[in-house]
């Protein structure tokens, strides 16, 4: 478990840091203007997440300081890729906020940035994507790696910005409707999962059977219901609404992604 | 013309095979393996698998398989098939990332705590170039080992799957498996029985 | 003292011992000509009316250091078992001397119990065999290759790691193949001749930081922390402080962090 | 830094002064030239001793005086280069943390306060004790022995010959494996003679009835493998589907302790249908007339089925096809003689092969066992020989059986001279007899016990001195099979452990001290090496039979075959009174058994444990060894009881549930294990001794005596399954 736990930080965080960059990056250029401050504040609070991420993904290997040597199979593994595309990712957010400055600047390297994440996003799915672990060797794993980056990520900007500027960006109906889909998904994967080889099966039966999946399911649909409730007001809501907000999606992505290692039967 | 390159596999003889994991022990003690680490691993299968009921084992190692999924996973390149068909894990480069043993159908690699590595069988390559079999295949007492050349063998004679051993297309396990024949059972009725 | 320091900066890689054994081999033959026992009372009475050099404090640390690993090695050895109350108040006083050169918590805790605990004399056999020797399985098997290989055997490869070292630094154990190499009390003793030897060679202090480095930093302080959870024995107890204790001071003068 | 200043400072500190005082200034280092480093490599033969039928010839590699790895020794074409997984553990063994290092005494018994002593303090305080019993009773009689089969190796029959040298001793006689069976064939050969096993590949039909090779004579297994491979039917019968069975052509189920109604029901379908084989019997045999006779007036295969529940038409067509092939073999197992009629079942399927003819034939015979290889001189034993003066006249045997029991008796008897020193030897008692707690009280009986051994277990927990043995890789030996042909010698590979000495070398050690103590106390002789004392085990006729000069001869190959036993009694000399096959044995008659191999009840199953349990050989241990090994604990660890499937439904019991197995002695709380290769009305516990685990099969026997045993092994042997249990999930 101390094993999976790294890598269930390390997933968590790094799709978490990519989703709310790829978000502060479309607020930024296409949408409100914010202030230099919040953007510069925000953007290294991402590059935070994502540094201690890296850290704490390098302590799952049994040589920390041979980390380096993972680069060397770009060819043939998924793994190798995601250490490329993650650190290239960062490389680009680093630039991003401090050498960004016209639009055409922050367009470009901020697309950049964009496609690194959501290439280190699919290049961990495929690292989980393997006959081996039938449970995992389906498109959910893809849709809930995507998900991770697409609900906490942009919350956590929301929430940045409604820290730093006093206001809130409202998100509700993007919320809403992410928050569905997230709902949806674990519906979607139990079918699949259900449907599928024997091990498959038993992973299906370990997902429903743990408490955690039913928290995971209650603070997403809590999520669902505040974010609903305020689309529904037509009102942004306040810190303290989108602080739980923030709360709960994080709770449940992560025992999502807890779930995820621990229900991986082995072939 | 050209000899054929070999492709050696791991034949198994489930009719010879005991389950007595003489392979799995000798084999840790001649590469003086951590005692955690098994390169062989002996499990019981269906008491069905000829019908009747008895008791059958099967004997793997690594499967060396055609299209290796350690390799594929390893993001250091450790691991490497080799044309003679073995896939060889080269621990000096590995890191201990255990993506190898996720992601291998049948669990080989296994994390070395002293090391801090992953190990797995290499088939006693350094052996059979030297002409000598591997240590498993001298070992068993029963000889239901052999080291077998895919292009020579008649694969009617044998089969490549069993129940309990993942599906061996996913990623061309090379080890096949001769298949127990059936036994008679005469079984009598016990009058007391009912009385339990 | 300067010169001291830079040579005890200076270190041996794992990969140097492997690779180039011989280069490690020529320096010590030419440093080492015959043996000697790391206390040779003889040479201690010819020399008794010379004078002493001026004290240099790295030296006398040395020499302390060394002093301990004596002790420390002739309890592991069982030798100390059978001595009495009257002898043990006056080690335990010697080695507080020793210990309050080096200000460290630890050790002076671990001196403090030796001399408290005494009245455990009586015990000490009976729960030093309990933990260390038998006959029953070890609580407290004082083997490296226990805490670095789980209870497998002896004489596999890390205690054959351990007799490689030895010797290359040309020693080999009395009982060797009749006793494991990685015994605690071996290495401790050998722990300490390296550092006698470095008194005249600095090779040998290499060899002594590379021996803590890849050996004793390896083991001891989780071995003397099994001890303190498997006995109350005060005796025990308090060598098990110190000896972690000193392994603490090593690791802070090498800057070698516990993982 | 000169070297005056240096030794200044060294003597500047207290503590290395006062402790150069303390156990001497000696270093544990030598000084070494560092090219030598380097370890030599070599290849020695050593030979497993253990309890078994295949003896094996082993190689051991060492390298730089530790030993690297072990294998079958391909000299020995019985062993043919291979060996089980419990011989490739001894490099584990050799090296466990867990071995007894010193000789130790511990303060009080069970107490575990140990204090190390020399091996002088020992042999003196053992000196000093046997010395002090012999003046206070005028005999040795109160020291009792209680030594079996940990160890085969002919030198280790010191053991015997340093008590007799003491004087007459109380002994542990007997044997709990196999007495039964060697009685009966005692009784009908004259001996227990097997053909060599290597020959079974000739046979065309084979009978393993009650022997499960797989497990415990892989070697065996796999000659048997041979033979199905060239053709040979394989029929096994047992009640349990066992590894050997499951390699079968055809397994037969049978009820437990049926087996003579098995063999009686085939012999009656054979004579009826005249497939015997008269001229045989009439040249061989007496008594069988009056065999035919009783099978004809007392044996129906109908009535051989009821009891056994093996289907009239399979006992027709089984005892068809078996007086049909020629030739054909039984292997005849140690489980089926251990219940109350076991002896009785023995003498029936002896008989079934005698009038088939199948006796004196290679690929044929009744194969029970042999005890015709042991061609040592048992010097070590006989070098022991009372001194003068002891009143006892002679030894007192007691049923090692039945040991606890006995020795209570006789110590709560005021009449009787009581057992005040106990040495155990190659034996795990208190893990490994019956009804564990009577041990303990017999232990706590007795003032003084000394064990030796290389393992600390129950037996030494309850001990006074403790002995360190060393490993049959630190000493000579020779070992023979009871089952094979070959001889095997054991050379040391490595110098002894700690201080661990052979139970040869303290026999001397304690003789020695005896005589210095008291010049005269003790006969043993104390100035021979261990390799006099081998060649003294070798007799000259012996070396003169593989073609030797000289012992040594044998050191070349480390195994030697015995010839000539391809077909035994092929020569009709049986070793009986008339000297022929006896189907009637005025001996056995004599003995209070039935002249006749008759059918004898089997024993009736308690209402109240309705349910029966085998305890059978584990294949990862050989009784209390192996299994508590690092290496097998990395493959098995976990006891576990075979339940089937009916049985468990029934239950309530599913795979994984832990269930209490009780019998009516003890009870064990073990895992279940839901297998259909297991009777439904029976369960199955393997004997083995697990670490640190309270754990073991014997916690539930009783101490029921077998029924036949004391006519050639001078004690009846334990019906081990004979056990009744009740079955319960917890």
């Amino acid at each position: 478990m101390e094993h999976a736990m790294t890598l269930v930080i390390f997933t968590f965080l790094s799709q978490m840091a990519i989703g709310a960059f790829a978000c502060l990056f479309f607020i930024d250029t296409y949408k409100e203007k914010i202030s230099e401050r919040s953007t510069v504040i925000s953007l290294i609070t991402i590059l935070a997440i994502s540094a201690v991420a890296v850290v704490v993904s390098v302590f799952h290997l049994g040589h920390p300081f041979a980390a380096y040597r993972a680069l060397l199979n770009f060819g043939a593994s998924w793994l190798t890729r995601e250490i490329v595309f993650f650190p290239l990712f960062m490389f680009f957010v680093l630039l991003y906020t401090f050498f960004a400055k016209t639009k055409a600047q922050k367009q470009i390297l901020g697309w950049t940035t964009v496609v690194f994440g959501a290439v280190t996003i699919f290049s961990t799915a495929m690292i989980y994507t393997i006959p081996s672990v039938p449970a995992w060797n389906n498109g959910t794993t893809l849709a809930a790696f995507f998900l991770t980056a697409l609900l906490p990520g942009p919350i956590l900007v929301q929430l940045l910005l409604a820290l730093l500027e006093k206001r809130t960006v409202n998100f509700n109906l993007y919320t809403t409707v992410v928050a569905f889909l997230a709902l949806l998904l674990n519906g979607v994967t139990v079918s699949v999962l259900k449907s599928g080889l024997p091990a498959a099966v038993e992973s299906a039966g370990l997902l429903t059977a743990s408490p955690l999946f039913w928290i995971k399911i209650a603070t997403l649909a809590a999520a669902f219901a505040l974010a609903g409730y305020f689309l529904l007001k037509k009102k942004a809501g306040t810190v303290s609404t989108v602080t739980t907000l923030f709360a709960l999606v994080i709770v449940a992505e992560f025992l999502g992604r807890i779930l995820f290692y621990s229900s991986g039967v082995h072939l | 013309m050209a000899k054929k390159q070999k492709r050696y596999a791991f034949l198994i003889n489930l009719e010879r095979c005991i389950g007595c994991n003489a392979c799995t022990v000798s084999c840790k003690s001649f590469y003086d393996l951590h005692p955690s680490i098994n390169r062989r691993f002996v499990r019981e299968t269906s008491e069905l698998l000829t019908g009747t009921p008895k008791r059958n084992y099967i004997s793997t190692s690594c499967n060396h398989c055609d299209r290796p999924a350690c390799a594929t996973a390893c993001p250091t390149g450790a691991y490497i098939k080799l044309d003679n068909g073995i896939v060889k894990h080269n621990q000096d480069r590995c890191i201990g990332c255990r993506m190898c043993a996720t992601a291998c159908p049948y669990g080989v690699p296994q994390f070395d705590p002293v090391k801090k590595k992953m190990d797995k069988c290499d088939m006693c390559v350094d052996r059979l170039e030297a002409g000598e079999q591997p240590i498993c295949v001298v070992s068993c007492p029963l000889e239901a080992i052999a080291i077998v050349d895919l292009n020579e063998i008649d694969e009617s004679q044998v089969v490549a799957d069993l129940p309990g051993f993942a599906d061996s297309s996913i990623t061309g396990s090379s080890t096949r498996f001769i298949l127990p024949k059936g036994t008679t059972v005469v079984r009598g009725g016990i009058k007391s029985w009912n009385t339990l | 003292m300067k010169k001291r320091r830079k040579q005890t900066q200076s270190r041996i890689s794992n990969e140097t011992l492997r690779t180039n054994p011989e280069r490690m081999v020529t320096k010590l033959e030419m440093s080492s000509n015959e043996m000697e026992t790391p206390v040779n009372e003889n040479e201690l009475q010819a020399n008794e009316t010379g004078t002493a050099a001026p004290v240099n404090p790295n030296e006398e640390k040395l020499v302390r250091k060394m002093a301990l690993y004596m002790f420390l090695a002739k309890f592991y050895s069982g030798n100390l078992l059978k001595i009495d109350r009257e002898m043990w108040n006056r080690l335990g006083d010697m080695v507080r001397e020793e210990v309050s050169f080096f200000d460290h918590e630890k050790m002076q805790q671990g001196s403090r119990m030796i001399i408290q605990a005494v009245n455990d004399a009586a015990e000490l056999e009976f729960d030093f065999n309990r933990l260390f020797v038998g006959p029953d399985r070890l609580e407290a098997a004082p083997y490296e290759s226990v805490y670095r290989g789980t209870e497998r055997a002896f004489m596999q490869a890390e205690t054959m790691a351990v007799r490689k070292f030895y010797e290359r630094a040309g020693l080999s154990l009395v009982n060797k193949n009749r006793e494991p190499d990685d015994h605690l009390s071996f290495e401790l003793e050998f722990a300490g001749y390296l550092l006698e030897e470095s008194l005249e060679d600095s090779v040998y202090y290499e060899l002594y930081e590379a021996f803590l480095r890849l050996h004793l930093f390896q083991w001891v302080e989780r071995h003397c922390e099994l001890v303190r959870e498997k006995t109350a024995n005060g005796l025990i107890t308090g060598v098990s402080y110190l000896l972690q204790g000193l392994m603490e001071v090593e690791r802070k003068q090498m800057n070698v962090l516990r993982r | 830094m000169s070297k005056v200043s240096r030794r200044t400072f060294l003597k500047g500190s207290a503590v290395l002064g006062a402790l150069a005082g303390i156990g001497g200034t000696a270093s544990s280092f030598k000084k070494i030239k560092p090219a030598k480093a380097a370890g030599k490599k070599k290849q020695v033969f050593s030979s497993c001793p253990r309890n078994c039928y295949d003896t094996c010839s082993i190689v051991t590699t060492v390298e730089d005086g530790t030993i690297k790895f072990v294998t079958g020794n391909m000299n020995n074409t019985y062993t043919n280069g291979r060996l089980c997984v419990k011989g490739y553990t001894y490099p584990n063994y050799v090296y466990s943390p867990d071995r007894i290092k010193y000789p130790m005494r511990q303060k009080e018994r069970g107490s575990g306060k140990w204090e190390r002593i020399s091996w002088d303090e020992a042999y003196d305080i053992i000196a000093k004790k046997i010395l002090e019993i012999k003046k206070e009773y005028g005999t040795t009689l109160p020291i009792a022995l209680n030594k079996y089969s940990g160890n085969f190796n002919v030198l280790n029959n010191a053991v015997e010959g340093m008590l007799s040298s003491w004087g007459y001793t109380t002994r542990a006689q007997g044997t709990p494996c196999w007495p039964a069976g060697i009685d009966s064939q005692t009784f009908d050969f004259g001996a227990a003679v097997a053909n060599d096993p290597e020959v079974m590949v000739k046979a065309k039909y084979l009978i393993v009835w009650g022997a499960n090779p797989a497990w415990t004579s892989v070697h065996s297994m796999s000659i048997i493998e041979r033979a199905k491979e060239n053709g040979t039917k394989i029929v096994v019968i047992d009640p349990i589907m066992t590894d050997t069975a499951s390699k079968a052509d055809e397994y037969i189920g049978i009820k437990a302790s049926t087996d003579g109604a098995l063999a009686l029901g085939m012999a009656k379908y054979i004579l009826d249908h005249n497939l015997h084989d008269m001229e045989w019997m009439k040249k061989n045999s007496i008594g069988y007339e009056e065999y035919l006779n009783y099978l004809r007036n007392n044996i129906t295969v109908e009535w051989a089925s009821e009891k056994t529940g093996v289907p009239v038409e399979v006992i027709e067509r089984l005892a068809r096809e078996y007086a049909a092939a020629k030739p054909a073999a039984i292997w005849l197992g140690y489980g089926l003689q251990r219940h109350t009629n076991g002896g009785a079942s023995v003498r029936a399927i002896d008989a079934l092969a005698a009038m088939t003819g199948n006796i004196g034939v290679a690929g044929g015979g009744a194969n029970y066992a042999q005890t015709e290889c042991y061609g040592f001189n048992y010097a070590v034993q006989s070098a022991g020989t009372p001194p003068e003066g002891d009143k006892a006249g002679g030894d007192r045997m007691l049923n090692m059986n039945n040991f606890p029991a006995q020795v209570l008796a006789i110590n709560n008897d005021p009449e009787q001279i009581p057992i005040k020193m106990l040495w155990v030897a190659c034996r795990n008692p208190i893990a490994q007899d019956p009804e564990a707690s009577v041990s303990y009280k017999a232990f706590e009986s007795i003032d003084f016990i000394v064990t030796a051994d290389l393992w600390f277990n129950e037996t030494v927990k309850q001990s006074d001195i403790v002995l360190p043995v060393s490993s049959i890789f630190e000493t000579w030996g020779l070992t023979a099979s009871y089952w094979h042909y070959w001889v095997n010698v054991n050379e040391p590979a490595i110098e002894p452990l700690y201080e661990s000495k052979s139970d040869l070398e303290i026999a001397m050690g304690i003789s020695k001290r005896l005589n210095e103590l008291e010049p005269g106390s003790c006969t043993y002789p104390t100035d021979r090496s261990i390799e006099e004392w081998i060649s003294n085990e070798l007799a000259d006729d012996f070396i003169k039979k593989f073609g030797f000069k000289t012992w040594r001869d044998i050191l070349e190959k480390g195994t030697a075959k015995v010839e000539g036993y391809e077909a035994a009694w092929s020569d009709g000399k049986f070793r009986t009174p008339s000297g022929k096959y006896e189907f009637l044995s005025e001996t056995c008659a004599a003995n209070g058994h039935h002249a006749l191999p008759v059918y004898v009840e089997e024993m009736e199953v308690p209402k109240d444990r309705p349910i029966r349990l085998f305890s059978p050989h584990w294949k990862y241990g050989l009784h209390s060894q192996f299994q508590n090994l690092e290496w097998m604990r990395s493959i098995h660890n976990e006891p576990f009881v075979e339940i089937h499937p009916a049985l468990a439904k029934k239950k309530g019991i599913e795979d994984g549930d832990m269930v209490r197995v009780e019998s009516e002695v003890g009870y064990v709380e073990v895992k279940a294990k839901i297998t259909h290769t297991v009777p439904k009305d029976a369960v199955v516990i393997y004997e083995a001794w697990y670490k640190e685990q309270n754990f073991n099969a014997n916690f539930l026997l009783k101490a029921t005596p077998s029924d036949m045993g004391s006519y050639a092994t001078g004690q009846a042997g334990l019906a081990f399954h004979d056990q009744f249990v009740t079955v319960e999930k917890i």
